[in-house]
Formats: C-alpha cells, structure tokens, sequence
C-alpha cells in the first residue's frame, strides 16, 4: 500500500518554436522543464504559481493530451509514458481533467445529456441508451444540478452550472484520479465556493485524489494537503500544507504568499513586491530561474541551477540558501 | 453566521423559469425569422425555387417551341417577359432556366463543399496532412478556372453535370481554406481536448465537435458560394461548355441576349436579374444565418 | 526573417513545379492540339504528321515535359507555335496593360470597396447600411459586361469622355478598370464591413473613447488599421483573380491582356504560351501573396516571419 | 507611346481603320492558315481571279504547261518589287517556293513539286511528280503568294516581325493584339491611280457590341463581318454603306456515315428532305444567306447548275416524303416524346457545334426542324480545336460545318476522297475513282464533266446536307470608292478611295 | 476636510433588448465620490459595475440604452453633456483603467503613440515635446527603458507592463478621477501588487480619487476606504472598510465574505456559499432581488424591494434592517 497512485519523475516538456528546413537548430520553450513529485490515493496535490509557469502543461503532460519530451509519469507502478494509443485510451478512465474555462469546456452544439452520453459510451459503461440516460440524470444529481436539465445546452446554464457539469463528465468514468487545471478560476467568488465544496464531497464520497492546480494560493490552501509551487516550467518548493504556510522556504514563495491580499483591513502585511517581470520560458535565464527578481540573489544563483533540497520528509526546496553547499554564500 | 442549507430552496432558482427548454431549431427558426434580410432573402429564394418547380405548370408556353413570327418582342399581355430570336417566351424559359441554375448552384456548393470540408478538416485535424493539402490547393488556387472547366469538359465529356463539377473544383480552394482556418481554432479548444481526455476516437471528434462547430462558416460560405457558381456556370455556357442549347440555363439566356442587346434589352436583363436577385438573396440569407447561428447574438 | 524567405521560396518552387504538371497534363488531356489549330480545317493527314514532328509533338509525353521543363528553368519559355513569337515577348507585349489594369482596379476596387464598408460599418443596421450592401451586391453579382457596356455607352458612345475601346494610355484604362474594380468593391465592402463590426467592439477601441478621442479618430485611427489587415488577403487573392480573369472586360474594351492570350492560346491550344503564361501568372499570384505576407507585418506588427 | 501614336495617325486625314475580330496568328503566310484582310493585303498573288471567278494575269504574265502537264513555265511580271525593295524576279519565287516545300505545312497547296528551274530573270519552270491540275485557282491564293525570304534571319523565320511580301499594303508597325498599321506601298501598281488614303490601321476588337459602338461612332471606317443582328440598324444611317458578297464557304449538315444510323441511304434522303433552308436563313441569318442544295457552291469551279437544280427538286422540304423514307428505313414507330423508333431504340444523335452564336441559332432551328420529322437532335458545343481534331477520328454523329475552297477539288482532298473523308467519313469507291481523276485531269472542260458526274452521285447518295453560303456583309461609312472582290470577298485596296 | 469630487444620484440604466424589451441594469443608484479617496465597488459577475463605471465616462451607448439620473462632477451635471463636451473630459479629467491589459491597448499602434495621443487630445503635449512627455510618464510608472520601449508595441509587451501602460495613459492628464474596473483581475498576485503598489503611489503623489471596480474583496479590503457592494443593479451596501468587513450587514455581504476561503486563518472548515445563483437581468420584476437566495426571506421581501437603510455610518437595503436604520 505504500506505491503512490501517480509517480512523475523529472517531467519535460518542451514545445519547439522554431523548426526550419534550413535550420537544424531547435528552439524550445520549456514549459516544463523537470519536474518531479508523487501523489498518494486519497489526497490532494496543489500547484500554484503564476500564469504562463507550465502548469497546465504539466496537468495535460501526465494525461498524454500533450507529448511529454522526457520523463516518466507511473500510474498505479504503470508507465504511462510507454503505453500506445489503444492502452492510452484505456488509462483514460482512470484519469480525469476538469478545466479552467466551463464554456470553453463544453461543446456548444451538444445538450447535457450528449456530452454526459458521451463519456459513457466511450468507455462502455452503460450499454443500453436508457441506462445511459438513467446514469446522466444520476450524475447530473451528483454534482447538484436537476435531472431535469439533460436536454439543455451549455449557454443554457450559468458559470457555475457549466463547470458542475464538466465536473460530472470528468467523475462520468469512474476516475481514480482527476487534474483539475484552474477550475475555480473563472467563476465569482460565491460560485467558486460551491465549486469547490463539490469537489470535496465529491472526494469523500466517491475516494478522488486530485492534483488541484490554480493560481490563487487561498484556493489551494483551502484544498490540498500538500502543495507545489512552481514557477517558470520548475516545482521551486513543495511541502505539506501547514509547514509551508507556516514558514515558507523558497524566496518565491515568499514573495507570492506577501502578495495575496488579505481580507481582514486591519492586517497591513509586509508586502514582498517584486521587481521585474516573469522571464520568458523560451528564453529563461542562466541558474536559477527565479534570480532575475530575487533579492536574495548571488553571484552563484546566475550560474548553477538549484537542484532539490529535502528540507524535511517530504518537503523540498529548489533554492541555493538552504544548500549546504552554497549556504556560506548568503551570510 | 448565517445558517447553510445547500438544498433548502424556498422559492424555484429563478433561472429555472426563465429558461424554458427551447428546441434549437425553434430558436434558429425565431432567430432567423426577426432578420428582416434572411426573411428577404429567403422569400426572393422561395419564389424562384418555387416558380422553377412548377415551371411545367406555370409555364404559359412550351419552353422550345420556335415561333418565328413572334420573333424579339418585347414585354407585353402574351409575353410577360417578351420573347427571344425564335419568338420563343422569355418568362417561359427563365422558369425552365431556373431549374438549370439553381440545382447547379446546388450541386456545385454541395460537392466542392463535401470535398472542401473533407480537406479541410484533414488538413486541419492531422498536422501532418497538412502542408501536403495545403500545397495542393494552393496550386490549384493558381490555376485559371477556365483551364481546369475545358480540361474536365474534355476529360469528361460535354454537359451540365461535368460542367458543375468544373465549377465545383474550382470553388473547393476556399472550402478548404475556410473550414481548414476553423478546425485549427476548433481543435484547440477545451471541449475537444476534455473528448479526448475521456478517449474519444479521432473520428468521433470530428463528427461530433468539429463538424458541427464549423457548420457556421460552412453555411456563410455555401450561400456566397450559391451565387457565384451559378454566374461561373453561365460563363462556362458561353464557352460551351455547360447547358447545351437551347437548355435555357439562366447564364447561357443572358449571353445569347447579349448578341441581341441593341434590339431586345429584355432578353439578357431578366435572366441577369434572376442571376443578380439569387445572388442577392443567397448573401442576405447567408448573413441572416451567420447572426442566428452564432451563439452570442440573441 | 532569411529562414522564412528560403521557407517561401521552396514552397514557391515546389507549387509552381506542381502547376507546370498539372498545366502539361491537362493541355495534353484536351483534344486538339496546336496543328489543328495552325493547319486549319483543309490539313492533310501527311501534314499533320510532319507539323507534329517539327514541333516535336510526336515525342513521348515525360520527354516533351522535361525538355520544356530543363528550357524553362534556363528562363526560355519556349516559342509559341501559333504567332512565332517567343512566350516571353508575348507576355512583355501584355503585361503592361494587365498590370495596369490589375492596379488601377484594385485601387478603386479597395477604396471604394473600404469606403462603403466602413460606412456600413459606422451606420450598422441603418438605410445606409442596408443600401450600401445593396450596391456592393451588385457589384459582385452583376455580369461583368453588363457594367461594361453600360459604363461605355453612357461615358464614351453618349458623352465621349473616355475612348470605347482599345489602349491608347491611362485615359482608356479607367472605364475597364471600374468595370473590373466594382467586383473587387463588392467583396471588400463586404469584408471590411464585417471586419470592421468585429474591431468596434474591441476592447481598444474602448480605450481610445476613454481617451477622449472623436469618431473620426476612431475610425480612421483606430479601428480601420485593425478591420484592414483581413480585408488584404482579400485583395491579395482579387490580384490572383484580376490576372487571369479580367478577360470579359478584356475583351469588350478590346485590350490585349494576358487574360485573352490565355483563352487564346487555350482555344489554340498553344502549348508554349499556355504553359509559360500560367507559370508565370502563377509565380506572379505567388509573389503577389508573398507581398501582401509581407504588407501584414507592416500593418500588424504582432505577425512577424522568422 | 502608343498613344503617341496614335494621335499621330490622327494626324493624316486619310487614315482607313478597319474593325476585325480578330488577330492573325501570324504574317507569315507560310506558317499559319489564319488568313483574312489583316495580312492577305501584304501579298501579291501570282495569278488572280477576276470578278466572273476566271484565272487571270497578275505577278505571273503567262504560263505555257509543257508535254503531260507535268512542267510548266511561268514568266513573271518585270516591275513588281517586293516592300523590302528587293524585286520579284525568278529566282526570288524560287527562293519563295523553296522555303514553301521545306518549311511550311502549307506545302501541299503547290502540289508535288520536283524540282524548280531559274530560266531567266523573271521566268522559271516548275516540275511537278504528277500532274496537278489545283496549281492554278491555288495560286491565285496568297498561300503561294511570293514573299521576301531575304527579311529572315539565320534559322529562316522573323518574318512575322519584318515582313515583305509584294502586296498594295506595307507593314508599319504590330501592336501586338490591338492593333496592325499599313500604308499603302508605293511601288505596288495602283493601276495608274494614285492610292486613295494615306494608311490603313486593322483594329482587333473581338466583341460585337464595342466594334459595332466604334463604327457608329465614326471611330471604325470599315466594318468587316456585321454581325445579322445589327445590319438592318446601321442600314438605317445614310452615312453607311453596306457592302454584300457572297461568302465562298458553304456551310453544310454533317454526319459520320460510318455510324450505322446514317448506313442507310434512306435515312439520309429523309434527313435532307426535313431542311427547310430558308427558314434557317431567314431566322438565324436575317436572310443574309443563300440556300444551297448541291454539293458546291456557285462560286466554286466545278459548279453545275444542273446538278443544283436536280438537287434543289429532289431535296425541297417535304416532311411526308421525308416520314415515309424513315418508316421504309425501319424508323416506323414513334415513341410518346414523337421521336421515331427502330428495334425500340430512338433516332437520337448528338449534333456538334463551334461556339459561333450564329450557327447555334442554326443548330436549335434544325433540331426543331428534325423533330418535325422524329428525329430527336441533342446539340453539343464544342471548340472548333476539339471539333477538328476529333473529327477524323469518327467519334462524332452529326455535324454543323462549313468549307470554303476555290475549287472542287475539295470534293476529294476534305470531303469524299479515299482516306481523306475526314468530316464525313464516308466510303465509295465510284466516287474516289472520280474525284481522283478529276485532280489530275489538266482540261479543264473534261475536269467539269468528271465533277458533275461525282456531284450526280452525291446528291443521289446525300451523304451530307449542303445548306447555304453566307452573305459577307461589310460596312463603310466615309468612302468615295471602296470595293470588295465578288469571288474571294477581299477588300480591293486599288479600289478604295477616302473622301475628302 | 473633505471635498466631494463627483456625485451620483438615482441613475438608472437600461438596455434595450429585442426579445426582453428593456432591461435595467443600474437602478436608482446614489453615491459619491471624494477627493482623494478611494471607494471600492464590489459584487459579483454581471451586478452591474462596468456599466456604471461607463456611464460615469459618458461611454454607454446612446443608441440601445438609456442612462437617467444626475452625474454631478465638479458642480456639473455631466450627463446632459454634448457628446463633444464629454469627449474634453474623458481621458482628462476622469480616465478609466480596464480589465484587459492584453485587449485594452492598439495591437498596431506603438506605445509612445499610444500615450501621446491622450496627451495632444487635451492639450498636454505638442509636436515637439510630446515624445519627453511621454517618456516621464513611462518612467513614473515604473516603466524601465521607456525610451525603447515607446517604439514597441503592446504584443512585446508582459501583461504587467501593459496594465502599466494602461496606467500610464490614465494618469497621464492628472485626472481628478479616475475609474479603474478591475484592474489587476487578469494579472498574477506578485504583479497584482506591483501595480495595487504604483496606484497606491501615484494617488499619493496627485490627490486622485479612485473608485476601485472588483469582486476581489481582497483587494478592496487593502485599497479602499469606502465600499459599495451591488447586487443586481442595486447598492445592497454601503459603509467604509472596515465596518463592512468587520460588521457586514446584508445578507449578500455576509454570503460573499463567508465564500471567501481565507487564507490567513488556519482552519480547515467547509466555505459556506451563497446557495443558487445570480438571477438573469429583467427576470425578477418586484421584491429583494435577494430573496430566493436568502436564509432570512421572509412574506415582505416578496412584496417590496427594500430601500436602502442607514444605519449608524452604514447603508443597508434589506428589510431586517427596516425597524434599526433610517430610510434614505
Ligand atoms: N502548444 C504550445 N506551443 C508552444 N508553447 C506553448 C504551448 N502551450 C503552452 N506553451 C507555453 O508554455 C508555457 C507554459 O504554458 P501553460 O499553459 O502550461 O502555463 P500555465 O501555468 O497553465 O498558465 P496559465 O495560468 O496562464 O494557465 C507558456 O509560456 C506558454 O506560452
Ligand atoms: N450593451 C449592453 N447591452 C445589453 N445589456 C448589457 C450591455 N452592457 C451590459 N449589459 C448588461 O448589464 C449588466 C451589468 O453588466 P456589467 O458589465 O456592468 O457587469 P459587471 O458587474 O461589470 O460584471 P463583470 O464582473 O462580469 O465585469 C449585465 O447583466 C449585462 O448583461
Ligand atoms: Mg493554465
Ligand atoms: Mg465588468
């Protein structure tokens, strides 16, 4: 019982931008650019980081919808890396995404019930078009909508509504595991807290374990048990929930947890601002990624890239300060 | 606090009884219907497909019937739309015409849209197909109609079907084109990726999220196409090359009127007319189905 | 940027490869062929054969096409066998009349094309809106001889402004290149109305009102930059068309372009003309492309080749 | 520049513009058939026709034929100089004739010639393999006209950039598919008169309704081919003169006789039993034409007035003679569209026609007029390129066309000869052995009698349909004089006189 | 001393709609704004925000939609402007900062021009000086190279930068007032406050007012010091920054503070949402527009719309309030 559910190990993705018939030199943008971390059943793993760092790229890279360049992504001791078409199709029952956008999401041009229809179909859930009715209106119940609404179509329902149902295709398999990429992002905030209570009933009803990815760190807090963040294609930092909120490590995080507004007006925080913008990942700069903004900064952070540091079980950091090696550097 | 009870609603959501469940293609209908130009366009369109159906009936003459006393008359009680070089009835010949014409609009639109969406979808679908077609279209692009309608004439044979498929080839660049630009927006999006994450089969994406998302563009393009083909058709008669005399095709009515201009106006203005108010009524149809059919427009 | 030009001239080598073939089969698929066309209807059987010698017809097809094919990259695009002349000087003695008329049309087809769209754009939904789509209909839709006719009998038969037909300089380009350019109108009309409805509603143009700017501003400065860059694939690809489809008007204003050298030499079925002309209207339409690419960049800096 | 030009031509008063429809492909009388007045009048012919069709003196002052008429002797005129200023003495019609024989396709129309002998200046002999009797009317042709052969460049071509024939009109300058620009060359013999204008501009203007525009502007003095349509317009302005010649070009209903539909001599009397001529005329033609019932038109040598007359009797329309013919022929039911029926197969055939507006008018009338008789038409255009080559090949059924040739000689090299049938395709033996005699037959009374035997069996046989020669209508506005040769429809440059 | 800068009384907005008729999407809205403060506007997606943040600019379409009531700016009633006369005021006197930085600038034109434009259009910069001018602003922003980056164009531009110009453009005539509708909503939390940061400064620097448009009670929470919470077209609550967060009056307030997960504090309990959703504009004709949300409706709320209720500094439009607050 101790092998993870999902296992990436030291995930790339590159997206070539620059192919030339005359040309052979490639150019990548390095969208994810090694990356490694486990999830366990049961639990939920959340991402954050800034928009534009790979996070979505990540959450596609291990369901295949993207080619990974390198690494290997094990679901349940399977690589997935290796499986062909037909397996690949196969494992999709198993994993599940729910994306950003509930309108983008959903085709226009087909009701509820084809969408919901159509999941099922694929994997053979349900054999008769009756049964498969009956499960739509079972799942649509699910996620808190009427039965009623399976002939509808999506510009029928409000943001919300949408992303319920999208949360219903995605469960409509029986998934082991779902990539939720920025589910809540889009919705208000009195929507985005129905939302997110469904996914953890959801969780405890049906034993989900999720990679929660969003860009708003009060979200991510509020879901995982633990958390990565990532910045420019890299994990900077990943820890236990609690301990990285108590006494966050990376320079990074730092900054990003400073940053968030607080709701209470009497708490003035001290604000990290940072300086300069997110480097671009088809052009990211020597050492470590982060040094450009960090007022941490050494000469060595130009130059070596950081690897991880275990800092406890279970937590590392990517970041020279709390190497050994470098540590005499930042006194 | 104030209390929480996720399912105690005391009063139905209001959105529940706003939205009544409408069947998409009332609202098409009810869309369509309060665009005055698409009602335009669609009665001009009615009436010619409605008057070229019954032609055997409405007709007042037999269509080739020569009566060369009666020869170049101009509009009056006997002939509404005066009569040709063989005293044959204009008004007689438009309504036969009108069966030429618009079922080889239709044919052309039909089969260079059927190839063009073919392309266009594997061009847009399978990246790797891609630079190949689009090659090829582009040389087709290149490529004078004119050339490519006698080589198919030639190859083919003379006549009205091999002359709509001239016209049809050389219409299907732009159906590719279009549909191509539209599937490889419609294949990024969210909806097709969630398919495929489900593990939806390649060519069950494409009959149920791609092909129904370009149908719009299709449509818009279809309708335009309509027109042209038509007006391409009737050059291609002038050549010989589409209906054969004295098949009163719309096109071929309006070049022969030509030889007769100084002397009989009214044998080349009404059949371009027709050309002209088909057109006419294809685009505003065209438009008034682009507004209906997109999502955003109420 | 240089990458993009090799990128560019390869794909332009390799479509204009595609038509030569395609143009050598096809003109090898019709029937008839150049003798019949130079010997007339009394030819005799021998003659014909000797014709077809001469000219080298009787040669296996893959021989016919790779010596055409070795000339033509030399630049010799051979001799025509029905005028005498090289293919070459034929299409020097009409390219200035086609490419005049080629210009002037578009330019009154892009503007008046760009004035009525944007006027129908501005008075959406208006009696101005409805009338200059209308017009731009007609443009599209009327049979090219009509517009032809009638523009030369009232401007030339009725008031003599213009010359009835024939080339004798600018002045006797202008009714043939109304008569060509009103297409072109209708198309762009139609598009940059389109276009320019979508870039109102942009988010910039928002801005620009927040700014404190008049419509004129927004309009000219603003949104037409944005509504045109479409509006010139548009224009791009009426140049393809005007090239070799401007031979109605040709023929009614009587003036020796390439469009009627092409029907003539299809009907003659001279071989060298119809394959040097369509290869060079095709690198033409292809440079023509290559042109308007570049004109995007200048007009939408977000485009760039690499 | 051009316009320059122009204005410059505008300059000179007397100026001829003529409206054509079309370029000739080429000057170059040795490289193309496409002939007309835009480059006839560069030549000078070495015999003529006179206005009865009789062979008479032009470059050529006498010819004397030696032994079995398989040489002849010809002496030229003396002062006839060519535009280059080059004479036209033996030995450049020589040189002519040479460049004919090997180069040009067009060699046939001198016959098999042997050999060529320069006996003095202006007189040489010409040797022929066989006898060949077309020789002369040939002649008379600008196809054997003598042209300059020292205007070419090194490969021997270029002619049609700089050429110098011998003719009353001398190139000025080619704009290529606008426009070709003569004057009148002053060493032609102007028959003691001085030319009656200063230059002659041939302006191509392929669509009727602007050449016809030009002309009534006053823009076009000469308008050649008035299309029917519009003759009886211009007839009403006094200015405008309109000239008639009968065309020599007879246009006729064909069919490949080797179909077997067209096997029986029956059907094929009922087919020209069902013409009515002078409706097509009258209403495709304006009337413009003349019916023609024989198998050669009476500007054609070989033309028999007998043989018209006989023919005119047995094929004047009569539907029920025509009707019962079909039924005799097997073609005895009739189906419920009123088309005739044998073995349960319709009398249908498909009928080729070029693209000329006129005679589709023609096609759609004789479809009318088959149809009277159950004979059910299907028209088919096709390009004449198509047409011409397809043709020979016998793909074709029925045919709307036309030949036009000085001679009856055409009976056997076009129309019935042996192999050489290419429209018709038909097979006689009788009729090869007689049409193959009369082509060597050098007396040319014994050559009438053996073509109005071969006639009689023609119109017997109707192995095609003769239906009318065209008026060759032009129109002139502007002329004191202005003449167009009654047999070969030319503008008689001689003739023309601008008025001042 | 406060001096009030621009004054809202009872506007009303409707839009014209083909099947719906007219919809009201602003009704009976009064506020005011004072000089050098800042008053947040929250609520949730569609309540109406932008298009009162329009109508302030004069920028609601005449054609389809109507705007009633008194837009009293600087003792004049800016609503009965000319179109011309507003023009003179956009971009000068009050300017507006948008949502999108990524949409909100030309895609063709280059920055510098971008700014000057504002700048000659009212009369701050000629032919000649124009170019410096616009590299000050360029710099006061924060902007680093502005003097290459004036011949860029907004596509070479990161998102931060853009809202930055876009800032830039607002500032650059010292507005008196300036409307900023949701200014960070598309950016990054470090970029967020980055520019919460430079709006915080230059409103020092110039005594502008702002009035902050944003569901990121958040953000409000940091920058305003008055908030107005809408909620279908109406002011539901009104009352400075702290009361509201502190002692949050109406039901919806409540609601949307209790969605809010925070992450400041340590528990792990379940949010308590808001039930149902934001009805449809036009849809609810009579009563709270609350209600069917509501876990205190009671028979009132059906009949009547409440008015707004003062009470103490507080403004609240619910009925439970009736008997404790004073109607306005
Ligand atoms: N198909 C692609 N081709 C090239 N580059 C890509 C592609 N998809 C993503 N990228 C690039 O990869 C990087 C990471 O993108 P990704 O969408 O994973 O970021 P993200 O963290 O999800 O951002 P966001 O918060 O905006 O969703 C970005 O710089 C993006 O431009
Ligand atoms: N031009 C218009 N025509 C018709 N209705 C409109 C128009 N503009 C806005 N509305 C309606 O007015 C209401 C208020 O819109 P507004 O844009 O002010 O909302 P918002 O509070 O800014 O929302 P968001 O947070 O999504 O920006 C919405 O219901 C919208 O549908
Ligand atoms: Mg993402
Ligand atoms: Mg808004």
């Amino acid at each position: 019982m101790n092998q993870p559910l999902l296992e990436v190990k030291n995930l790339k993705t590159y997206f070539p931008i620059k192919k030339s018939l005359f040309n052979k030199k490639k150019h990548f943008v390095k969208a994810v650019d090694g990356i490694s971390f486990q999830v366990n059943k049961g639990e939920t793993l959340g991402i954050v980081g800034e928009s534009g760092c790979g996070k979505s790229t990540m959450g596609r890279s291990i369901l295949r919808l993207i080619e990974p360049t390198e690494g290997s992504i094990q679901f349940e001791g399977n690589e997935i890396t290796a499986l062909n078409q037909t397996d690949l199709r196969k494992l999709r029952k198993d994993m599940q995404i729910v994306f950003q956008d509930p309108f983008a999401s959903l085709n226009p041009k087909m009701t509820v019930g084809a969408i919901l229809g159509e999941a099922l179909a694929t994997h053979q859930l349900e054999q008769s078009a009756k049964e498969r009715k009956e499960k739509v209106k079972e799942l649509l119940a699910k996620v808190g909508l009427s039965p009623n609404h399976i002939g509808r179509y999506p510009h029928e329902f409000s943001g919300g509504q949408r992303q319920r149902i999208g949360i219903a295709r995605a469960i409509a398999v029986n998934p082991a595991i779902i990539i939720a990429d920025e589910p809540v992002s889009a919705l208000d905030v009195s929507v985005q807290a129905q939302i997110l209570n469904l996914f953890q009933d959801l969780k405890e009803t049906l034993g989900l374990t999720y990679i929660f990815i969003a860009h708003d760190l009060s979200v991510v807090k509020h879901v995982s048990d633990r958390i990565g963040v990532m910045y420019l294609g890299k994990i900077v930092e990943l820890s236990d929930k609690k301990q990285l909120f108590r006494q966050p490590l990376h320079p990074y995080t730092q900054a990003l947890m400073s940053a968030v507004p607080s709701l209470d007006p009497d708490v003035k925080k001290e604000r990290i601002i940072l300086t300069g913008d997110v480097p671009s990942p088809s052009n990211p700069p020597t050492g470590c990624a982060f040094h450009t903004r960090c007022k941490f900064r050494r000469a060595v952070c130009e130059q070596v890239i950081p690897s991880e540091v275990v800092v406890a079980p279970g937590r590392f950091v990517n970041c020279h300060m709390y190497d050994e090696d470098y540590r005499a550097d930042f006194n | 606090m104030l209390g929480n009870n996720p399912t105690s609603l005391v009063y139905p959501d209001p959105i529940d009884i706003e939205t009544k469940t409408q069947s998409s293609v009332a609202h098409f209908i009810k869309k369509m219907k309060k665009n005055k130009g698409a009602v335009v366009g669609a009665m001009i369109l009615l009436f010619f497909i409605i008057t070229s159906a019954f032609a055997p009936f409405i007709a007042p003459y037999p269509v080739n019937e020569m009566k060369f006393e009666d020869s170049l008359q101009g509009p009056s009680m006997a002939h509404w739309l005066g009569t040709d070089e063989f005293g044959r009835d204009i008004w007689t010949r438009m309504l036969y015409g009108g069966r030429v014409s618009l079922l080889m609009g239709l044919f052309a639109v039909t089969l260079s849209g059927t190839i063009g969406v073919i392309l266009g979808v594997l061009a847009g679908y399978y990246r790797k197909l891609d630079i190949y077609i689009m090659q090829f279209i582009d040389i087709l692009m290149t490529f004078p109609s004119l050339l490519m309608a006698i080589a198919i004439v030639a190859v083919l044979g003379v006549g009205l079907t091999n002359a709509m498929i001239a016209v049809a080839i050389s219409v299907v660049p732009s159906f590719v084109r279009v549909v191509r630009g539209s599937v490889l927006s419609i294949r990024e999006t969210e909806y097709v990726e969630a398919s495929k994450a489900i593990g939806v089969k390649d060519w069950k994406i494409i009959c149920k999220h791609i092909l129904p998302n370009v149908a719009s563009p299709i449509i818009i393009l279809a309708t335009l196409e309509f027109g042209s083909s038509i007006l391409s058709a009737a050059a291609l008669s002038f050549l010989g090359l589409g209906a054969q005399p004295p098949n009163p095709e719309w096109g071929a009515l309006v070049f022969v009127g030509k030889s007769f201009l100084s002397q009989a106006w009214w044998m080349t203005l009404f059949p371009g007319l027709a050309i002209m108010l088909v057109v006419l009524g294809f685009n505003l149809l065209g438009d008034g189905l682009r507004d209906a059919l997109d999502p955003r427009s109420k | 940027m240089s990458s993009y030009l090799f990128k560019r001239m390869f794909t332009m080598i390799i479509t204009i490869f595609g038509v030569s073939v395609l143009v050598f089969m096809i003109i090898h698929l019709i029937p008839g062929n150049p003798v019949n066309h130079i010997l007339g209807d009394y030819a005799t059987e021998e003659s014909i054969k000797e014709l077809e010698m001469r000219l080298g017809l009787d040669r296996p097809i893959l021989v016919q096409y790779f010596s055409y094919m070795f000339q033509a990259i030399q630049g010799d695009l051979g001799t025509s066998y029905i005028t005498g002349y090289t293919v070459v000087e034929e299409i020097l003695n009409r390219i200035p009349i086609t490419a005049q008329l080629a210009l002037y049309s578009i330019i009154f087809g892009s503007i008046t094309g760009i004035i009525i769209g944007v006027v129908a754009a501005v008075k959406k939904n208006t009696i101005y809106d409805q009338l200059a789509m209308v017009l731009a209909l007609i443009g599209i839709s009327a049979p090219g001889f009509w517009i032809a006719l009638f523009l030369i009998l009232l401007f030339s038969y009725q008031l003599s402004i213009f010359p009835i037909s024939g080339y004798s300089g600018f002045y006797s380009l202008i009714l043939p290149s109304i008569t060509l350019g009103l297409g072109t109108a209708g198309s762009i009309a139609r598009m940059t109305r389109s276009s320019m409805l979508d870039v109102i509603k942009q988010d910039y143009i928002r801005t620009a009102k927040a700014k404190g700017a008049g419509s004129y501003r927004l309009i000219f400065r603003h949104s037409l930059q944005n509504a045109i860059i479409p509006v010139v694939t548009l224009i791009g690809m009426q140049f393809g068309y005007l090239m070799a489809g401007a031979v109605v008007t040709e023929t009614v204003f009587a003036l020796p372009g390439l469009g009627s050298l092409i029907v003539s030499a299809i009907s003659t079925r001279d071989i060298p003309t119809v394959q040097g002309l369509l290869l060079f209207m095709a690198a033409m339409i292809i440079i023509v492309n290559f042109v308007v690419d570049l004109l995007y960049t200048k007009l939408d800096p977000r485009i760039q080749y690499e | 520049n051009r316009s320059k030009e122009t204005d410059a031509n505008k300059g000179k008063d007397r100026e001829v513009v003529v409206g054509l429809v079309s370029e000739p492909d080429s000057v170059d009388i040795h490289r193309t058939s496409s002939t007309g007045e835009a480059n006839i009048p560069l030549y000078d012919t070495l015999l003529k026709l006179d206005n009865d069709g009789n062979i008479v003196p032009n470059l050529i002052t006498d010819y004397e034929v030696i032994g079995d008429g398989k040489e002849v002797i010809f002496n030229l005129k003396e002062d006839a100089v060519f535009h280059s200023g080059k004479p036209v003495n033996a030995e450049a019609v020589k040189l002519s004739f040479e460049r004919l024989i090997s180069s040009s396709p067009f060699s046939t129309n001198a016959g098999d010639i042997d050999s060529i002998e320069v006996l003095s200046d202006y007189s040489f002999k010409i040797t022929w393999k066989d006898q060949f009797a077309p020789f002369f009317i040939n002649a008379t042709t600008p196809f054997l006209a003598p042209l300059d052969v020292s205007v070419l460049n090194g490969e021997g071509e270029g002619f049609e950039k700089n050429p110098s024939g011998s003719g009353p009109l001398k190139l000025v300058k080619i704009n290529r598919g606008d426009s070709l620009v003569y004057e009148p060359y002053k060493d032609f013999n102007w028959e003691s008169q001085k030319p009656g204008f200063d230059s002659v501009k041939f302006r191509f203007i392929p669509d009727e309704e602007t050449r016809i525009l030009e002309f009534k502007k006053g823009n076009v003095d000469v308008l050649l081919n008035v299309p029917y349509q519009y003759i009886e317009d211009l007839e009403k302005d006094s200015e405008v003169t309109i000239k008639r010649v009968q065309s020599d070009t007879l246009s006729y209903l064909g069919w490949n006789n080797k179909q077997p539909i067209f096997q029986d001599v029956k059907v094929r009397q009922a087919l020209a039993l069902a013409i009515d001529r002078e409706s097509i005329i009258d209403n495709t033609l304006n009337g413009e034409a003349q019916a023609v019932f024989g198998p050669l038109p009476k500007t054609v040598f070989g033309y028999s007035e007998k043989i018209e007359t006989m023919a005119r009797d047995k094929y004047t329309r009569d539907i029920d003679a025509a009707k019962k013919l079909l039924a005799e022929a097997g073609w005895n039911e009739t189906n419920k569209d009123g088309v005739v029926m044998k073995d349960g197969k319709e009398f249908s055939v498909e009928l080729w026609v070029d693209d000329d507006p006129a005679n589709q008018r023609a096609a759609q009338v004789i479809q009318n007029q088959l149809m009277e008789i159950g004979v059910k038409i299907n028209i088919a255009v096709k390009e004449s390129a198509t047409i011409i080559e397809q043709t020979p090949k016998g793909v074709h059924e029925m045919l709307l066309w036309s030949y036009g040739w000085p001679d009856a000689d055409v009976l056997n090299f076009l129309l019935f000869g042996k192999d050489k049938s290419k429209r018709l395709h038909y097979e006689n033996e009788k009729i090869y052995s007689i049409l193959d005699k009369a082509a060597i037959e050098m007396d040319q009374e014994d050559r009438s009698k053996l073509y109005e035997e071969a006639q009689e069996m023609l119109v017997e046989e109707s192995p095609f349909i003769p239906l009318y020669v065209k008026e060759n209508v032009t129109a002139i506005r502007n002329f004191e004089s202005f003449d167009v040769h009654p047999i070969n429809n030319t503008i008689e440059w001689t003739s023309v006189k601008v008025k001042e | 001393m406060t001096i009030e800068l621009i004054k809202v009384e009872n506007i009303n907005i409707s839009f014209q709609d083909d099947e719906a008729g007219t919809i009201s999407a602003v009704r009976d809205l009064s506020f005011h704004i004072n000089e050098g403060e800042t008053v947040g506007l929250v609520g949730e997606s569609g309540c109406g925000k932008s298009v009162t943040a329009l109508s302030l600019m004069g920028l609601i379409e005449k054609g389809t939609s109507t705007t009633e009531g008194e837009i009293v700016f600087e003792g004049e009633d800016i609503n009965l402007y000319a179109e011309k006369k507003m023009r003179s005021i956009r971009g000068n006197k009050i300017s507006m900062i948008f949502q999108e930085p990524m949409t909100s600038l030309n895609p063709v034109h280059k920055i510098g021009k971008q700014i000057s434009e504002v700048l000659h259009l009212h009369g701050f910069a000629n032919k000649t000086n124009s170019k410096e001018k616009t590299i000050d602003i360029l710099k006061k922003v924060g902007i680093p190279r502005a003097e290459s980056i004036i011949d860029e164009y907004p596509h070479q531009l990161s998102g931060g930068m853009r809202q930055r110009i876009m800032i830039a453009i607002a500032m650059a005539c010292n507005p008196k007032l300036l409307i900023a509708d949701e200014p960070t909503t598309a950016l990054d939390v470090t970029i967020q406050a980055q520019i919460l940061d430079l709006m915080n400064a230059l409103q020092q620097e110039y005594n502008t007012s702002i009035l902050l448009i944003t569901h990121d009670l958040g953000v409000i929470s940091e920058m305003a010091d008055r908030v107005i919470v809408m909620y279908y077209g109406q002011i539901v609550e009104q009352a400075d920054v702290r009361t509201l967060f502190k002692q949050p009056k109406h039901p919806y307030t409540i609601g949307l503070l209790n969605s809010v997960p925070n992450i400041d504090s340590e528990s792990e309990e379940r949010l308590t949402p808001i039930d149902g959703n934001v009805p449809s504009l036009g849809v609810i004709k009579s009563g709270c527009p609350f209600r069917s949300r509501c876990q205190h409706v009671h028979e009132k709320c059906h009949k009547k719309n409440p008015p707004l209720f003062k009470c103490d500094s507080q403004f609240v439009r619910c009925w439970l309030y009736e008997e404790q607050g004073v109607s306005v």
